[in-house]
């Protein structure tokens, strides 16, 4: 199964948080891979379990949380190595862009510092060349009058400008994967768009595999190659992004599409998903989405359906999906 | 589209002092609203739509006279009440109410919500403890609310809830205004439509009138009547819905239709994609505002400030370009 | 920042007359008189009255106050009415010893902790954590004068690794240090207390910060995460503590320099209200809510330099 | 209209709303004892209470009677098994009765030094205007030193223990209202006091309803760390001979009164001093747990 | 090291002697003091005319040669010549002079002024002779010329500097260096006139708290100690560094009334306390470092007479409890007064103790001393326990001032105005017979048991701690004490 191209692969990851109310459960056996030069989106309403999947590449989960399965990265499994290995890759071969561009740039450090940091531990260059080309990284990501910008403070810069610096400081030493956990949900359109275009642009430039992390269906359908879409907990469906906007398959993804307003079509009706996400602790039975599915049938309300192949690189976990013909025997994992 | 006046700004500014140095003297302002003017009809849905921090919660807060403006009038049911005292302003509390862009921030943590939606009626109604219940119950149920919410704890609640909460407590005095700041926002793809679904729903009901502040143009476009385009708490371009999605005049407007992500697959629109940030508040640039960013700024832009002009019948703009 | 200083400085002077009024006011109300003091039990109704008019207390309580005000402002504390000594001299030979030893405490008071704190933090909830919140508490609740004589007994008498008691050689002399230990540790471990719980809150807030996640993320040593990336930030309010209790270090520690004999202003204090030495305690009063002000605004020096978010302009 | 079909607690909807506010304490209760420490905290204040409470009945000895035939006898003698004091007083009988004045004081100390400090603290956070007088008068009595006060409280009124209660709460005003200052203006700006305006609350309303409940936690972590403060002032206070009169078998002052009898009978100041940390202790534990117990969002995370 | 070095290492004539003294010195003037810190610095600095025998507590001459009365009024004074102050500047008739019209003028405001107030005139007849002239004949005389404070200055270094912080007499130490609040150095007076003294220095230090005090000396730091409670002793006796002295002394603790108001009006109740006051257990709670007697005047001090023993009340529960009831007692308490320094608070719950045995509910109010001096001078209590040190060592200086009508307002707290017993004081001051004095102070001691303002406590004990090697000590009933023939072994 070992693809040549591919950069992660991820399969059967489990995560469970051990709380006061007992093990919960917040990633269930979700499989899937970023090959060089792709973006993969993975999209979900909050709470669904994105943050805590890429979490778990970085090696980053809280001291709370169990993650079980594999983790391949360039053929090593991560979730085998010891912490101070993670250490060595974090940063260098991946790297990581979070969501608040506010609050996760150290408020107390320069921005010069903070993008130099990488530089020394990784490319253990020294403090001058560290210096010069921290200075190169500010002016790639297009931040205008990159020398002084090294010497101010985060606060001291725009929303914009500083989930630029977070661009800088995850691409300072090439990684072969950036990870970026909705990287632009806190900034406006305008900006929105400079920081996807740039994300875009060096993904071309260095050929890194991109897993972007979104609940905006419309960033998914501008950057997207291949999507994965997650609901509690469990990836319910993946395609390439052209097939799952024409073709979803799954109630929830077609679900999800409907109650997005159009910009184009202002004779577009809503159609909300009634209900909401499940508590990872209060799992219904069967399917984790029957609550809230038009379709839900007897079954779906005792059995959890497993993953059915629907289409050319298009899986779903439905049980709709049984009844498509083509039926490529399809492992079951939940 | 109903032509009475319900309230009506005329050249309202709202500036903050920015203090600083010995005896914190006032050193500048941020001109969160500066001059804007517009009217708001009846049982309509005004849009606002700009940027962070340009100033559409200021103006919706100013409409409310939960500011003072520092300078212009401000009517209501053709009332002036740009300089009304608190007590003076209390008969006109529930008639214009707001619902809040975090549901969650805008809820006492620490109390019921039979208690927080009993709040208003205990202020400005002689209903009893009884007739109060009564009155918050058949709210709870008038936006999907089930009547053991009563007394639960803001936190035990999800998003899509608290804000149908929020939306609760705003109906709880029969209002004819409603400030919407970004009520929808912070809530997820899938619980936004049911939200967006229940103020059209109520808005028929009631015969509401919609201030709706947001930055998600998807959202505006599917609830709006009128689109209103700030920028650097200044109005770019006023115009009605479908008037301003086909036909955006100033350069601001378009370069943020055509930004908006598309959830179409492989039709990668051109998109205008603007150069820098946004300039502070606190140091508006001269002129036209949006010049620093405007890839079709003159000279004249950086200089004279532009007049607010009607182009179309119902469609103003402020721009020297156009 | 030089605006700050002078701002404090300015806000300074309201505060001194302020205190300098209720001082004045208090110790008027309070029953006996200096005179009453200085003439002792022995005193005859002829003593009392030839010392009260030495002493120009027969005057009126405003004219009294205005004097005493008008030599301030002309940078004279006066004289003591007991001792006939210079209040500012006075002052200031035990200002030196109460200085040093406030310094003294806190250090160990932040060296105890700092690292208390941090180790209940990253250990939180492990049995690491409850036995440094137990420490924390007993060193809150053991009283001053025990703890002190109970150094004394162990370190000095029976051991005699420390003296025990006074201070004789200049801070940074070995014997110097030594002198310094008992007491230092005596007091700091009151005020250790307090800065390891708010070290511990401060680390645990700041550790689930996004910023400490980047700087995983960064691949940065799990040490560095904790000493630079969390504490730099945790420091912030932790001086604040730090910084309020040395200003009350500042103020006299009356029973650790009377358990250790520190000829310091607590002692200098307590004893001039004892004598109902007016101008003394007037004089101490003021020193110790200059220096209580002078602290604040180290503080909030300090503050800036650790915070670039924070601007004084 | 969609409907939120809620898939809570177990799902089944409660019609009739039960009597609520019962059940919210049960519920804060439950958490409190849920926290092992903050369980210990409170059995030990429990036993205090009890211990103050049916004082007479646990004790055979009057605390306050001289019989100078058994003095100084050490922990464990006959009759007296945590010996007596240097009047022939028994220890245990004292650190009983003692429990009733320590805990009474530390308390009343504590809670008056809290409205104070309440009260001011909210005044300067809500009021801008208000801010700079206010802080300058606690700034005025921040560095005013203490234990002046509180001779002078002393040397005017007498010595007695409501004066020392009187200094020790004047005392904490200072801090508590900067802790409450801080928490209000923070609150001050948070959106549900804007939307409490929106619906024409007024400040006093605003300012005791809603920002007040929401400074708890600050208030309470204050006010046990306070109670240690409180309880070991007494004692400083005794020791500089300004505390409770004898023979008022009072913590602090039993502590003071053993100093000189550290080397012979150390037992007269190290078993107040234990009885002293078990409270300091068991308030500061017990008050973390409320804290925590309190924060509504607790369940959440 | 943190230890100095041993203290016996230096011989004879290179030694520092430390005192740890728990009060601070207040000044060393002996005009402008009237504190016992003070005192102890100033009796090695200065001298006075004359001094008591500390054993036999006789007046003798010390700076004075010889003195005679050519009529009551009068006191010629030889001065013994050649004695130098230490300014080099010569002690003679003119500086006694100096000293005791400075010392009498109000304007010089002398906290004891009241010692020296009987004298007129001050004259020098020739250099070596000073008459003083009193308008009445003054019994106390001697002891008030032999008081601390009635010390000899130098009139140069008084008129030009400072006394109070650089003191100048004709004692066996002269004055070094002072730190205020810290420590006073004395250094040898080379030039001393009656032998030089054997330690190099002396070193008064400020140790406030007495545990740490006795902690020195047992490090051998300090070589003496003399503020020691009876707690502490316990703690001595287990020390093989450390030699502790008793002795019999002057000051007096007594329980007083208030004789203007409240229930000590009613000499029944004062007779029912005295009654339920057991001297025994209290002097035995004070292991045993005072002595019981039932004088005002006790034993040690002129005046005392040893049939007043019979005198007073005795130690009877059912008298007191008899008296009580008559007095109309029953279910009232009473309050006692008293300042939180010394033993008194100590002694006030003994009391308390004592008369609830007898009956008496009693609570105690202890006061800081400075309020407790402003009440007690104002007569603002119902009891009180309180002391008096009786510095002179001389009846009259206890009777008159504590007990006489004359002081109503000042140092008589408990307004006492028994005319029989004034006029006994009246005599004693104004007779210079001293068997004629020690008379009538007996007739007035008796009266005064009798009548009971007062109920005597206890008489204290002297006592002292230092280290084994310290040599040649003597220390006075009244705790005075000089270094000069003081050693380290
Ligand atoms: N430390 C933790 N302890 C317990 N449960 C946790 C913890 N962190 C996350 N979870 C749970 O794991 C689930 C997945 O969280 P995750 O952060 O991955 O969601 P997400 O999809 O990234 O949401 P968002 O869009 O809001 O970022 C959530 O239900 C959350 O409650
Ligand atoms: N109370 C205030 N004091 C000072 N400045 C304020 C205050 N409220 C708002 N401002 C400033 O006024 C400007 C406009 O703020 P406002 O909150 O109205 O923006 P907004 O358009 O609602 O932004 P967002 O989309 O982020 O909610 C901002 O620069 C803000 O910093
Ligand atoms: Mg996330
Ligand atoms: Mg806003």
């Amino acid at each position: 199964m070992q693809d040549q191209n591919s950069v992660l692969e991820v399969e059967g990851l489990g995560v469970r948080f051990r709380t006061e109310e007992g093990d919960v459960p917040a990633v269930q056996g979700a499989s899937f891979s970023v090959q060089r030069g792709e973006v993969l989106c993975i999209v979900g309403e909050s709470g669904c379990g994105k943050s805590i999947t890429s979490l778990s590449v970085m090696g980053l989960l809280p001291d709370s949380a169990k993650a079980e399965g594999s983790i391949r990265f360039d053929g090593n499994d991560l979730l085998a190595m010891s912490q101070e290995e993670i250490r060595q890759i974090r940063g260098n071969e991946v790297s990581m862009i979070f969501q608040e561009p506010m609050t996760s740039l150290n408020p107390v450090f320069t921005v010069g510092f903070q993008v130099m940091e990488p530089l020394v531990i990784h490319r253990k260059l020294s403090k001058r060349e560290a210096y010069e080309e921290a200075v190169r990284l500010l002016e790639q990501v297009g931040i205008p009058d990159p020398r002084k910008r090294m010497e101010q403070y985060p606060h001291e810069l725009s929303g914009g400008m500083r989930q630029r610096v977070m661009i800088a400081i995850a691409l300072s030493c090439q990684p072969k994967l950036l990870i970026a956990d909705e990287p632009t949900t806190a900034l406006d359109v305008t900006i929105q768009a400079q920081i996807l275009d740039l994300i875009l642009k060096l993904k071309e430039e260095t050929g890194m595999g991109v897993v972007l992390i979104t609940h905006d269906m419309g960033v998914v359908a501008e950057t997207a190659d291949r999507v994965v879409v997650m609901y509690a907990g469990k990836v319910v469906e993946e395609a390439d992004a052209e097939t799952l906007f024409q073709d979803p398959k799954h109630p929830y993804t077609k679900g999800l599409l409907r109650s997005m307003p159009s910009v184009d079509d202002e004779t577009y009706a809503l159609e909300p998903i009634p209900g909401k996400l499940p508590k990872p602790g209060e799992m219904p039975q069967g399917c984790p989405f029957h609550p809230r599915c038009d379709d839900a049938m007897d079954r779906c309300r005792v059995e959890s359906p497993r993953v059915f192949t629907v289409g050319p690189g298009h899986t779903s976990r439905c049980w709709l999906g049984e009844e498509e013909k083509q039926n490529h025997a399809g492992k079951s994992v939940g | 589209m109903p032509e009475k006046v319900l309230a009506k700004l005329e050249n309202v500014k709202k500036y903050y002092p920015v203090r600083r140095g010995l005896l914190n003297r006032v050193a500048g302002q941020v001109k969160a609203v500066d001059g804007v003017s517009l009217v708001l009809h009846n049982r309509e849905t005004l849009g606002v739509v700009g940027e962070s921090g340009c100033g559409k919660s200021t103006l919706g807060r100013t409409l409310l006279r939960l500011e003072k403006p520092t300078e212009g009038r401000l009517y209501f049911n053709g009332t002036d009440i740009s300089s009304l005292s608190a007590r003076a302003l209390q008969p006109f509390r529930n008639k214009m109410q707001m619902i809040f862009q975090d549901p969650f921030a805008s809820l006492n943590p620490r109390q019921r919500i039979g208690d927080a939606l009993e709040e208003p009626l205990v202020i400005h109604t002689q209903l009893n403890r009884e007739e109060r219940r009564e009155r918050v119950m058949g709210l709870l149920e008038e936006v999907g609310l089930r009547r053991d919410h009563y007394d639960r704890l803001p936190h035990e609640f999800s998003g899509g809830q608290r804000q149908r909460i929020g939306i609760a407590r705003a109906l709880a005095l029969n209002p004819s205004l409603i400030v919407c700041d970004e009520p929808v926002s912070a809530l997820d793809v899938s619980v936004q439509a049911q939200v967006l679904k229940l103020l059209q729903s109520l808005q028929e009901k009631h015969g509401l009138t919609y201030f709706f502040i947001s930055h998600d143009l998807g959202v505006v476009r599917h609830l709006c009547d009128r689109v209103l385009i700030m920028y650097l708490g200044q109005t770019m371009e006023l115009a009605p819905v479908k008037e301003l999605y086909k036909n955006p005049v100033h350069p601001y407007t378009e370069a943020l239709l055509s930004a908006i992500p598309r959830p179409v697959p492989g039709r990668k629109r051109e998109r205008i994609i603007l150069s820098g940030d946004l300039p502070s508040p606190a140091k508006p640039p001269k002129g036209c505002p949006f010049h620093t960013r405007c890839p079709e700024a003159m000279t004249v832009c950086k200089e004279i400030r532009p007049e607010w002009k009607e182009v179309a019948p119902g469609h103003q703009v402020a721009c020297h370009v156009r | 920042m030089a605006n700050l200083i002078v701002r404090r400085l300015l806000q300074l002077i309201p505060l001194l007359l302020g205190i300098s009024f209720i001082v004045f006011i208090s110790l008027h109300l309070a029953p006996g008189d200096p005179a009453s003091m200085i003439g002792g039990p022995t005193a005859t109704k002829e003593d009392l009255a030839s010392i009260r008019e030495d002493l120009g207390l027969n005057d009126s309580l405003f004219t009294q106050y205005l004097r005493y005000i008008g030599g301030v402002l002309q940078g004279d504390l006066g004289y003591s009415y007991q001792t006939q000594q210079s209040v500012t001299e006075a002052i200031m030979i035990r200002f030196p010893n109460t200085f040093n030893l406030s310094v003294a405490s806190i250090i160990v008071a932040t060296v105890i902790g700092v690292g208390a704190g941090i180790i209940s933090a990253i250990k939180q909830n492990t049995s690491l954590d409850v036995l440094s919140t137990v420490g924390a508490l007993a060193g809150i609740s053991i009283p001053n004068f025990w703890l002190g004589s109970m150094l004394i007994l162990l370190f000095a008498v029976y051991w005699q690794w420390f003296p025990v008691a006074g201070i004789t050689s200049p801070p940074w002399t070995m014997q110097g240090i030594k002198e310094l230990a008992l007491p230092a540790i005596t007091l700091g471990t009151g005020s250790a207390a307090l800065i390891a719980r708010m070290t511990r809150s401060a680390v645990l807030e700041v550790i689930r910060q996004d910023y400490i996640r980047t700087a995983r993320a960064k691949g940065v040593r799990e040490k560095n995460v904790i000493l630079l990336h969390c504490m730099r930030n945790a420091m912030i309010p932790v001086i604040t503590v730090i910084g309020l209790n040395f200003g009350f270090l500042l103020g006299g520690t009356i029973i650790t320099e009377q358990v250790f004999a520190i000829n310091g202003v607590g002692r200098l204090l307590i004893q001039a209200i004892a004598a109902r030495d007016y101008t003394m305690v007037q004089g101490a009063v003021l020193l110790i809510a200059t220096l209580f002000v002078l602290v604040n605004l180290l503080v909030d020096i300090l503050y800036a330099l650790v915070d670039p978010r924070i601007r004084y302009e | 209209m969609a409907m939120d079909t809620a898939v809570s607690t177990g799902g089944v909807p409660v019609e009739a709303p039960s009597p609520e506010q019962p059940k919210r304490l049960a519920s804060t209760w439950k958490r409190v004892i849920k926290n092992r420490l903050a369980l210990v905290g409170l059995i030990i204040i429990g036993m205090q209470v009890i211990m103050a409470v049916f004082a007479p009945l646990i004790t055979t000895y009057d605390p306050a009677v001289l019989d100078l035939s058994v003095k100084e006898l050490p922990p464990g003698s006959k009759g007296h098994w945590l010996g007596t004091d240097e009047y022939g007083r028994d220890m245990w009988s004292r650190i009983v009765y003692g429990a009733r004045i320590s805990l009474v004081m530390g308390i009343s100390s504590v809670a008056l030094g809290l409205i104070g400090g309440v009260a001011l603290g909210l005044l300067a956070g809500y009021y801008r205007w208000l801010d700079g007088l206010l802080m300058r008068v606690v700034d005025l009595m921040f560095a005013f030193p203490g234990i002046l006060l509180a001779m002078l409280i002393i040397a005017m009124l007498g010595t007695s223990l409501v004066n020392v209660v009187i200094a020790i709460s004047i005392w904490s005003i200072p801090s508590c209202a900067r802790i409450v200052r801080g928490s209000v203006l923070s609150l001050k700006n948070r959106e549900f006091v804007m939307a409490l305006r929106s619906i024409g609350a007024s400040d006093i309303r605003i300012m005791l309803k809603h920002i007040l409940p929401n400074c708890t936690a600050p208030i309470i972590v204050f006010g046990t760390m306070r109670m240690a403060t409180a309880i070991l002032s007494t004692s400083a206070l005794s020791f500089l001979g300004l505390g409770a009169q004898p023979p008022t078998p009072e913590w602090g002052a039993m502590i003071a009164a053993g100093r000189d009898f550290m080397w012979t009978s150390p037992h007269m100041t190290v078993i107040p001093g234990i009885a002293i940390m078990l409270v300091v202790f068991a308030f500061n534990v017990l008050g973390d747990g409320l804290r925590d117990a309190l924060d509504p969002n607790m369940e959440t995370r | 090291g943190c230890t100095p070095p041993p203290p016996n290492a230096g011989s004879a004539g290179n030694q520092t002697f430390v005192y740890a003294s728990t009060a601070d010195v207040v000044g060393l003037s002996p005009i402008k003091t009237n504190d016992s810190a003070s005192a102890r610095a100033i009796d090695q600095i200065y001298e006075t005319l004359f001094v008591r025998d500390p054993e036999t507590m006789d007046i003798k001459p010390k700076l004075a040669r010889s003195y005679e009365n050519p009529d009551p009024n009068t006191w010629v004074i030889h001065l013994r010549k050649g004695i130098q102050f230490h300014d080099g500047i010569p002690f003679n008739a003119e500086a006694v002079k100096y000293t005791f019209d400075k010392f009498r003028d109000p304007k010089t405001a002398a906290p004891r002024a009241s010692l020296l107030k009987p004298i007129d005139k001050v004259e020098v007849k020739d250099p070596y002779t000073v008459v003083i002239r009193t308008k009445k004949p003054y019994g106390p005389m001697l002891a008030a010329l032999a008081h601390s404070n009635a010390s000899i200055v130098s009139p140069i270094a008084d008129k030009k500097g400072d006394l109070m912080k650089k003191p100048v007499g004709t004692g066996p130490f002269k004055f070094k260096k002072w730190v205020q609040g810290d420590k006073l150095t004395l250094e040898v007076n080379e030039n001393y006139w009656d032998g030089k003294p054997q330690l190099k220095e002396v070193e008064f230090r400020v140790v406030p708290e007495v545990s740490t005090a006795i902690s020195l000396l047992e490090t051998g730091e300090v070589h003496l100690i003399d503020t020691l409670r009876p707690e502490n002793l316990d703690r001595l006796k287990n020390s093989n560094k450390v030699n502790v002295k008793t002795k019999e002394g002057t000051p007096v603790t007594y329980l007083g009334f208030n004789m203007k108001k409240g229930p000590g009006k009613d000499s029944d109740f004062r007779r029912a306390v005295a009654h339920a006051i057991n001297q025994e257990e209290l002097v035995d709670a004070l292991k045993g470092v005072a002595h019981p007697s039932k004088g005002i005047i006790g034993p040690k001090v002129f005046g005392y007479n040893p049939e007043i023993e019979k005198a007073g009340y005795d130690y009877d529960v059912k008298k007191a409890k008899d008296l009580f009831n008559k007095a109309g007692m029953d279910g009232k308490s009473v309050t006692i007064m008293t300042a939180n320094t010394k033993n008194y608070p100590k002694l006030a719950e003994l009391v308390q103790g004592q008369l609830a045995k007898a009956g008496l509910k009693a609570d105690i109010q202890t006061l800081e001393f400075g309020a407790y001096l402003d009440r007690n001078r104002k007569g603002d209590f119902e009891m009180v326990i309180g002391g008096w040190t009786n510095s002179t060592a001389d009846g009259s200086e206890l009777l008159y001032p504590q007990l006489h009508s004359d002081n109503i307002g000042a140092t008589n707290g408990t307004q006492t105005s028994i005319p029989e017993a004034d006029k006994r004081i009246n005599q004693s001051r104004t007779t210079t017979d001293k068997e004629k004095r020690l008379k009538v102070l007996h007739e007035a001691n008796k009266l005064l048991v009798k009548e009971a303002p007062w109920v005597p406590l206890c008489h204290d004990f002297i006592v002292t701690a230092t280290t084994k090697n310290v040599q040649g000590l003597e220390v006075d009933a009244t705790g005075q004490w000089t270094l000069k023939n003081v050693s380290l072994k």
